[in-house]
């Protein structure tokens, strides 16, 4: 939950007459409620997002997997070990997918390199490829988004 | 070997959480892991950077070693603190460190392998002349060998069932004349219980105290004590209470003690934190029980009446510093008392997981606190049930525990439910108000004997 | 549960005329209520309630006064003092007033001893004792209701 | 007399919880005030009884004697512990409160007003041939009178407008020649800025240190020190951060500071705790300022390095007994430093009254709260606007620095500003990292220099 979203519920309260919302996801729970005066801005408490400890925190190696945003279509191929993420076989080598690409289950669609041993990541259906989600040979953590992909290709 | 620039702490809860503010204190960043279930851990929020290495599942995640190599070589870490549990005791994992050139601050694999190896041990303290608890070694197949054994032990000793527990197939035999029975029901009661009659023979010690030496060794080979922990509290070999200075541990007793944990650990070349465990009987003589390789749940006692931090010391010591201090550096000041706080049901001790939706820490004079825990934290049921640290001192024992009682009034735990209510009613007993308890303390209280 | 599905809720809401709605799935819980409803309670947090330090400490000596039993009706005479309150001038005396009386502005209620004097407490108005709240001889703190009084009597 | 069962504690805040604490472990009763606005207060949360004894305004509530005394008097209380400031050191409450039988937990009235009276406060020293900052006991009229008084004072000295403040009407006079010129400016600034032109001649120390003695005395005579307390940290004559030891004072001047402040408690045979507060010179050379009959803010410093409760000390003494230490009984122990968090803007120093929405307490080794913070409470706008203080206690100090960065870091409050911006700021201050900093230091760091 980022102000983003919180940003967007309030709006869409504000235009439904909504005068309460109450959220709560994997520990995040977020109550608005709208004023009774018009034009007052609604009271946001986010009980346990501690954006504090964020602040104090350094940024993170990668997103934290727990908490991926939300695809809007298509499956997401997550990494299943941490290692370094590489969309080709060599440097110098063609990437394995590109965006736009239709691929085959099975298929190769990119490396993950941990303990300078070479992990294949194959796809787990047919489908085509929506999205890189991670630039090449940066650190993946477990669980990390790599591609969207939709699954039933028009 | 230079201090280090990123140490990865490859564990969760209050341990991560003390390892990386001993970091922090000595300016060196942080890498925390993580498994998917505590993406909001408090020590994930803390550390520098972080790193999901698995699912909930711990044999996925914190004892993942592919996976937290990885993360320790993605950010570049060099070295890793195991925290105790989870890999802290693996000497796999401390060799595959060190061959991938990390810096396991731990003891070196052999040391954890040797002392791991529980029967190797004793037989290596029994070389150096340490005393050791004494018993068969192995299944005692008969009554005459039982008889034998005993009669070299000394009355009384217990049998007890090799495949054993909660108390099924023990017997304690106090003269020769009861041992032929006694050897034949544990064994019956052994073959009902568990459907193997196998049973052996060890010194029944009456009302032992469980008392532990914090030693520390540096790879110049000198070795340094930090006085004596009692935890003679426990449950099912639970630790539950810990206090030091021991109240029942004369000056000569300590310095004796200290002497033979020296020993023990100068014998093998010990390097870094580790832990004797004695059975003190009530004559003061002691047994050698185990050596525990690694940095203990309880180490804040030992470092409230020492006032010495003995994690930042592992790190020191780790990159090849020498010990900061001599034996005649370390004095004790004061007593120290550490409660556990458990998610857990005070009367049936069953775990209980869940959202922690309010919490307040214990606070003011003489009260230290070891927690992973805030408002809104989330206790997963996948861990162990230890939530919460409160570690009360004072210039008495009498003062530490009217703080501690004090401190457990005021912490305040919405969510889950804890042991507080138990440690609060032990901590009024008269007999632990005396200092009178063994290891048999617990469970006789919990009965309500 | 995402933005998306929330939107929906709201819109279904909407049209349906719910004015409250909870759901809980999988560790998510959503709870909505329009403003529409007639009589509507406010939602008050209570994130400060601390239900548990007031189960550690033992009973006040007084009902704290800041938070006092909202009167039905009538006006609440509260204790200007600490002290002791008294309901007669002495002992043995009558009772200074009782339920029913009709009293005037000025008249005396009731005593608060503080620090061996007796300090009378007078009616601020005319008006009729409606309810006696504190029993005769009890401590009672500052801002202590004492009695409640109508002050229109019928 | 003996032991007391219910003491009143007549105060709020931190301090509040600090009394309570120390009475709950010494197994007292305790009943807490407060105003109408405090109803949901930490302090009134925690004790045994509560009174509200009127609204906001502390002179109606806090001050309200005759409602503080009926209060004590309707639930049975047996003494009064007034914390700091409020009634703490007025002298008719310590005496009205023995007239009608409860005991003040502070020294005697007549102390109370003594020290309270500065001009007699350094009379009394000075006959006990104390050194005490020196200057014009009065308003000087001439120069020639100024010039007499400057040379008895010795070079330099400063001349103050006696309407004075924040630096107008000041100059500070380095030779005789200089004095006429600086004596009219100062004369003529001070009435263009405060309509009086009268000026005072004062002793100019250049950049002196804060230095002050815990000291206690009980009703047999005898009086303990407590080591030193470096509060050079102000800004506007409030103490912003402390430390004990004093990073500047050798063995040799510690103990004449405690030699010259058990003298003038004996002098004027003081019971309970005081402190007495000195100007330390560049060449260690001391000044009685003067004497707080209190306990102070900043006790706690004392408390971690000397491993004594001086509150719970307060009342044992308060109740007849003599002290329960000795001189030598007095060990100090690592370092120790305190950070008053303020509920103010860091720059601007404006308060920061509102709820607190979120809040996470410091913890770990070396760290003590005392605070009384919870998540949801209310900081109102009519009191001081100290929340909490954290101390940060270690082996060294640079241990103890590390720390309270530490500690201020995982400091988490939310929904009012705090001045721990400022603080983080000032711990890695070079001058500050070297001990290396006066009274002007504050003033200085805030405006960048």
């Amino acid at each position: 939950m980022n102000l983003k979203e919180i940003k967007e519920l309030m709006e869409l309260m504000r235009q439904m007459g909504v005068s309460e919302l109450e959220v709560e996801r994997s520990g995040v729970r977020v109550r608005i409620r709208s004023g009774r005066a018009a034009g007052e801005e609604p009271v946001v408490s986010v009980l346990a997002e501690r954006s504090a400890l964020d602040v104090t925190a350094a940024k993170p190696a990668a997103e934290p997997a727990a908490a991926p945003a939300e695809p809007e279509r298509g499956v997401l191929v997550q990494s299943p070990i941490v290692g370094t993420f590489y969309r080709s076989a060599s440097p110098d080598g063609p990437n394995y997918v590109e965006v736009g690409d239709v691929v085959k289950k099975g298929q190769i669609l990119c490396i993950v390199e941990a303990m300078k041993l070479m992990n294949e990541i194959e796809s787990e259906s047919d489908g085509k490829i929506l999205e890189v989600l991670v630039e090449n040979a940066r650190p993946v953590e477990y669980g990390q988004p790599l591609f969207r992909i939709d699954p039933a290709p028009a | 070997m230079a201090m280090f620039n990123k140490i990865l702490v490859a564990n969760r809860g209050e341990i991560a959480l003390r390892v990386i503010r001993a970091c922090k204190e000595l300016g060196i960043r942080t890498v925390a892991i993580y498994s998917e279930i505590d993406a909001r851990a408090l020590h994930v929020r803390v550390a520098d950077e972080r790193v999901c290495v698995g699912p909930a599942d711990n044999a996925l995640s914190y004892r993942n070693i592919p996976n937290i190599l990885s993360a320790a070589e993605i950010t570049g870490a060099d070295a890793i603190h195991p925290g105790y549990g989870f890999l802290a005791e693996n000497p796999h994992f401390a060799e595959v460190c060190e061959s991938v050139g990390l810096r396991f601050i731990g003891p070196r694999a052999e040391h954890i392998a040797m002392m791991g190896d529980k029967a190797k041990a004793r037989e290596v303290m029994r070389k150096k002349s340490i005393p050791v608890v004494a018993g068969s070694e192995g299944v005692v197949s008969s009554e005459q060998e039982a008889v034998r054994i005993a009669a070299t032990l000394g009355y009384p000793v217990m049998i007890k069932a090799a495949a054993g527990g909660g108390g099924r197939g023990l017997r304690v035999v106090n003269r020769e004349d009861e041992l032929t029975k006694s050897f034949q029901s544990a064994q019956a009661e052994a073959k009902a219980a568990f459907g193997d009659d196998s049973v052996y023979v060890e010194k029944y010690y009456i009302e032992p105290r469980h008392i532990e030496i914090q030693v520390m060794g540096d790879d110049k080979g000198r070795v340094v004590t930090f006085g004596e922990r009692d935890c003679s509290i426990q449950r099912r070999h639970q630790k539950l209470l810990e206090e030091s200075p021991s109240p029942v541990i004369e000056e000569p007793v300590r310095r004796e003690l200290s002497r033979v944990a020296t020993e023990a650990a100068r014998a093998v070349g010990y390097v870094n934190a580790g832990t004797v465990e004695f059975l003190l009987d009530k004559q003061s003589n002691f047994y050698f029980l185990e050596m525990n390789t690694r940095i203990q749940v309880e180490h804040p006692v030992t470092e409230v009446v020492t006032g010495i931090d003995l994690v930042k010391e592992q790190i020191l010591i780790a990159s090849g510093r020498p010990l900061s201090y001599r034996q005649h550096d370390i004095r004790l000041r004061g007593c120290a008392i550490e409660c556990r706080i458990n998610a857990e049901c005070p009367e049936t001790f069953t775990p209980s997981p869940g959202t922690v939706t309010d919490y307040v820490a214990p606070g003011g004079p003489g009260i230290r606190v070891d927690s992973a825990l805030y408002p809104g934290c989330v206790v997963p049921p996948h861990y162990d049930s230890l939530v919460s640290k409160i570690i009360a001192f004072g210039d008495t024992r009498e003062e530490a525990i009217a703080r501690m009682q004090r401190a457990l009034e005021e912490c305040w735990i919405e969510g889950i439910k804890t042991n507080i209510p138990l440690h609060r009613r032990i901590l009024k007993d008269p007999a632990f108000l005396k200092g009178r308890y063994s290891t048999n303390f617990l469970e006789k209280f919990i009965a309500g004997e």
